[in-house]
């Protein structure tokens, strides 16, 4: 490794293919491996298990394992050691197993990633990429089904972002990659196996502070990011058929910086807005949105702004439960039609 | 039930709890075995960690515990849950998230309990249990009990800082508590000689001024004996100590996982040559238990699985409106009766409809 | 120690008296010490130190070191051990030195103590007190002057409160050493040493889950919690000083739960409302308090719900920096005025 | 200045070295007598961590580093900064909070730093540096560069589960690191005996199969061979290592705590008549250094020392308008500039105004 690291871009190998959101996520990681030997990845079982949610599967053989490195258990040792690799110029792309195990390295992340720009005055930077899977689903019960999104959100010297389909997976794993700061790529367990085009470009990134029209429409404005998206459009659709009701749903893609200036757009089109998020919703991050777009749209606003996530309760096993307490799409529909005046607000 | 009559039963008494130890061995064996199945059949979801291959260490360790004794352990319980006396039925039910699982439904199959039997759980989060079941161990001391608590862990467990802070409180404090690591050779994928950089798990002990051993874990009354032993130095020495039982995992780490990527079909064959249960079979035979006998305990086994699927089915869900049972002590509504104004969507109707008691 | 190990109430020793804040939490740990054998405290140099604010100050002397047990620095550990010892009926009362170590004990807080009491179907109770400062000032510098006051109040299964004068230091603390479940009770540094009357009785215990008018008013709600409302209590006479402006100010004192209905009564009154708190305001617990208001109050609010906060930056060093990023009085002031339309929005 | 012009100096070049390692160790102690000063005259604030008694522990290691090591400490930093050559004016702005302060006036005494010295501070979150220095061990060695890192940790940053897991991954990777604990017996108010289970804290090594080393602390020329072979075994043979330094902290933990609560003064006395300056003094001049060629180089360091004070406090301090930065790195401001609207109050004037860039 010298240098920068950075080898000259290869020829776009252009067109549009379609795959998974797993598959995408692995494309940017060997497209940035190819691109950068300064990029590498760590991580519990990332190499000879193939990734425990197979993200980086076939990666060990073709890189490596300089470069696709198996940790222990030892969450807080390796996302630190991904810190200091990162202090250094490399670009480690840590992976988590999911956001819930993120906890025990909430002093790296939090107390040591995100302080190293402002506290060493600029001195040194951490261009450090953590990525793991937030959500529920599957009776992965209380411990292992949260969605601590807005904690990383709200923490100032981190970026973070949630990609909500394939070509985004691709695109905003690339931009964390190349960017200098560290920044948490949120991935999600449900939407793992969904499918969508991707532009195989190689130099084709989603920038870092960009929400997404994710579907236009002129009656209400449902929020949204992470899986959240994949069900706030597929209510959209009913909400059409069923209806009559046109939904804009606005994809955040970023959480830090948030792109408050096109939900607000859409929100002055619309008057009413709906925010919903996988995770819990008070203190999370639909709290901000709110707050953020009653600010913003004050006078737009025909109704107050609604929310809707996770039931506020440590996620129980039995599958009704679950399903009950999951912000399934008969809960988003019905707050929707409450907004919308068109049925009682709860 | 752990229990079995013994009077119907046509063994000699010498050998009675090996006859006993062996029942609970081939109970988890085929109990785990109907849960695969169940899995399979989509009546059990989340994780499902079995631990066939490992009832020796499981049922061993367990049967060193005199019965004000604490048991803690990791997601990988059914066979500790079994051991200790919680009924099959309680268990299977649990799995299949009913209203009379052993969590209610609440936990599934890593997070089983049995507060009445000593059993603390069934956690999740790898090394999570141990600074709890040093807490435990701590208030075992405060109350100047002759108890001791006994926390069981996997190898890959032992390179969490959880592991360090433990046994170094557990060392300082003099706790009775046995860090039981049930050293399958493999946390996941990884093998220990990839994971830890002192393989020979039991000398970390050291590092704590603590006693360490390592057993044969697929040699029942190996582990037995030393657990036992370590238990009764923490009891009545506070001697806290580490015991490694060495074993091995037939299937992958969850059922979700084939369990071939990282190792060899032939080392899963040899060590499946070595099965702990047949060892244990041949040693109740060696001790003149006529094979009938035998067989036909088995065949009680048998039944008593099939009949917890069955419970387990007939059992009623847990109550959709009571989502939010349990989360707060009964008697916390009256704290939560100003925070509707405002909420979320739906949030009043879903968590406070039905109390937040248990 | 034996049966609930609840002694019979002592004789009420009433009477108020005037005291540090510091000396109201000694005072609620004394007492409760005294009524329950189960109570211990346990943290680094609680004991012989006297504790690092000297909150527990002459505890070791009087309790012995069975109930007064310092500990290694290893809050996973000992944090960890209070959720074990409360499953077995104690009632620990874990300190942690600050807010910003709870996040090595992250885990066991909110993967742990939080999940007990749902995740194993009501089977077992966790009745831990958790006792921790929050809050900046002193140039202490990016790593310690944080307050992740909203990440706790925003996990189901953890009560959260946060006392703002030494009444209500007493009080909270006590109530939650009473309650079955865990508690994280938010101290403050700089409020420590502040003084308020106290009144002695040791059966008299704030309740959880209930705000306080702590200065009524007519123009303006400033809603706060912690050091946030003694900013907001000046600011107040300030206004009325200087601007002729009635603010009402609420002491939220809990953040989990969290009393709306006292917030939405006073804006109903006033008809326009500004949030306080020490930490950064983005996905904070201002953006929760805003949330909810724009929903309670739609039809009520004349403005829209504003915030101050810490300045979203790692905490800098340097006094003037410090001074400037911090929610100070000027900034309060101004926030309140255009919040009155008496100063433009910002 | 951490190097001095050794042709002004009436040293014998044999002693040159350790007339150097003197120079330093008398600098460390007058920069942190003068930055109490300043303390208490409210010109520094924030926690102020002094290691007065500690000076040979601190020179004699950072003496046994290459120009192209990496170093990392805790918090308890001013003399590794200088010792690392860090200019004492560099060092004294940052405590004055002052804009050519070592972090700009944005870290002050807990996170001081020089990269171009291969410094990479100053943490002040216990035994949060280690993962990070691990990591640093790990990148050079994905650079097959032959260099080392050294890491300093405190006695009582040994029971958090970060060093464990750090040491377990150099141990298990192989790692060119060298833990260097410095044991000064207490953290804060605890005795390393009430906090450790294993109070030889150098033997914890074992648990990862890592040579572990005690050293007098308070032997300048000890602790530096040690430290030179340890490193030299890291960056040659990828061998991580233990070392640990016993030695003494004369002050309180922190100019805020007298120091007195958990020891005696008798205790303090005593360590305090075995000065490691008095020390490396009585050998220099046993090695035929004139006394007065010592006293020219104190009287030489105490002006540095007062230098240092008049440089921090004409320093000018940070523009108050620049609030953010340095948190992100240049040109992240176009990424932010949609997140304005529905801002806190204030929000974009503070933190946008003057650009998030460095
Ligand atoms: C902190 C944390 N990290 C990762 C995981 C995911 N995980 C669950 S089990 C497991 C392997 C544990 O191996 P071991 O301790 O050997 O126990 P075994 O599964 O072999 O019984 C991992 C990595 C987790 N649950 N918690
Ligand atoms: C995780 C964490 N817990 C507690 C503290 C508060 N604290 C700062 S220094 C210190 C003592 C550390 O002692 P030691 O490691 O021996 O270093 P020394 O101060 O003696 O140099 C403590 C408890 C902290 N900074 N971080
Ligand atoms: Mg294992
Ligand atoms: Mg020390």
């Amino acid at each position: 490794m010298s240098g920068s690291g950075v080898a000259a871009p290869a020829p776009a190998r252009a067109g549009l293919e379609t795959m998974t959101y797993r598959e995408a996520l692995r494309l940017a990681m060997r497209q940035e491996m190819e691109r950068d030997e300064r990029v590498f990845v760590m991580g519990e079982e990332v190499g000879l298990f193939d990734g425990s949610y197979k993200v980086t599967a076939g990666l060990l053989e073709e890189f490596g394992p300089d470069r696709v490195r198996d940790t222990p258990i030892s969450e807080e040792g390796f996302v630190g050691a991904g810190v200091g690799a990162a202090m250094l110029g490399e670009r480690p792309i840590v992976e988590v197993m999911t956001l819930n195990f993120l906890l025990v390295a909430m002093d790296q992340v939090v107390n040591h990633a995100a302080k190293i720009g402002a506290m060493f005055g600029g001195e040194v930077r951490c261009p450090l990429v953590i990525r793991t899977p937030n959500g529920a689903g599957n009776q992965l019960t209380a411990q292992h089904s949260q969605s601590f999104d807005g904690w990383f959100a709200g923490t100032p010297g981190l970026k973070v972002v949630a990609p909500a389909n394939p070509a985004d997976a691709k695109g905003l794993l690339k931009a964390a990659i190349r960017d200098d700061d560290p920044v948490l790529v949120i991935e999600n367990l449900p939407i793992y196996k969904e499918k969508g085009e991707v532009d195989l470009d190689p130099e084709l990134l989603t920038p870092i502070g960009r929400a997404a029209v994710a579907r236009e429409g002129s009656d209400l404005t449902v929020v949204s990011h992470s899986f959240a998206t994949v069900r706030a459009l597929r209510v959209a659709e009913k909400l059409a058929a069923e209806h009559g009701v046109s939904a804009e749903v606005i994809d955040l893609r970023s959480l830090r910086p948030l792109d408050v200036e096109t939900v607000a757009a859409s929100v002055a089109k619309t008057n009413r807005v709906l925010c919903v998020e996988e995770g819990w919703p008070s203190y999370g991050v639909t709290a901000e949105l709110a707050a953020r777009i009653q600010r913003a749209c004050f006078d737009d606003l025909d109704a107050p702004v609604e929310r809707v996530g996770m039931a506020e309760v440590p996620l129980p096993y039995a599958k009704e439960l679950e399903l009950a307490a999951m912000p399934n799409e008969d809960r988003i529909e019905r707050a929707a039609l409450a907004v919308l005046d068109l049925a009682p607000a709860l | 039930m752990a229990v079995i009559d013994r009077t119907d039963s046509p063994v000699d008494l010498d050998v009675g709890d090996l006859y006993d130890q062996y029942r609970m061995m081939f109970l988890i064996r085929r109990f785990e075995e109907a849960a695969e199945r169940q899995y399979k059949a989509a009546r059990i979801g989340g994780y499902c960690h079995l631990s066939s291959g490992q009832e020796a260490a499981t049922v061993g360790a367990v049967s060193a515990l005199q019965p004000d004794d604490l048991l803690v352990t990791g997601y990988r319980s059914h066979g500790f849950a079994l051991a200790r006396g919680v009924p099959a039925d309680a268990v299977m039910a649990e799995l299949f998230g009913r209203a009379h699982g052993c969590a209610h439904g609440r936990g599934g199959s890593m997070h089983l309990l049995d507060v009445s039997r000593g059993y603390y759980g069934g956690w999740g989060i790898v090394a999570g249990q141990l600074p709890i079941a040093t807490g435990m161990a701590l208030s075992l001391v405060r109350r100047g009990a002759e108890q001791a608590v006994l926390c069981e862990l996997g190898d890959g467990a032992v390179n969490m800082g959880a592991w360090h802070e433990s046994l170094n409180l557990a060392g300082v404090w003099d706790l009775p508590i046995v860090f039981f690591v049930v050293n399958n050779l493999y946390g996941m994928g990884t093998s220990v000689e990839r994971a830890s950089a002192e393989p020979d798990i039991f000398k970390r002990a050291g590092a704590y001024r603590m006693e360490g051993e390592r057993v044969d874990g697929d040699d029942l009354e190996e582990v037995e004996a030393a657990t036992a032993r370590l238990l009764r130095a923490a009891r009545e020495d506070r001697r806290p100590a580490v015991l490694e039982a060495v074993t091995y995992r037939y299937r992958g780490h969850s059922v979700a996982d084939a369990g071939l990527a990282y190792r060899t079909r032939e080392e899963i064959e040899e060590h499946r040559s070595a099965d702990p249960l047949a060892r244990t079979r041949e040693i109740l035979e060696s001790r003149g238990v006529p094979p009938e006998g035998i067989d036909a305990i088995e065949a009680e086994v048998e039944a008593e699985v099939e009949a917890a699927v069955a419970f387990a089915e007939r059992d009623e869900a847990p109550a959709v409106d009571r989502l939010a049972a349990g989360m707060y002590a009964p008697g916390s509504e009256g704290q939560f009766e100003r925070m509707r104004p405002g909420s979320p969507f739906g949030e009043a109707e879903l968590v406070f409809a039905g109390g937040l008691g248990a």
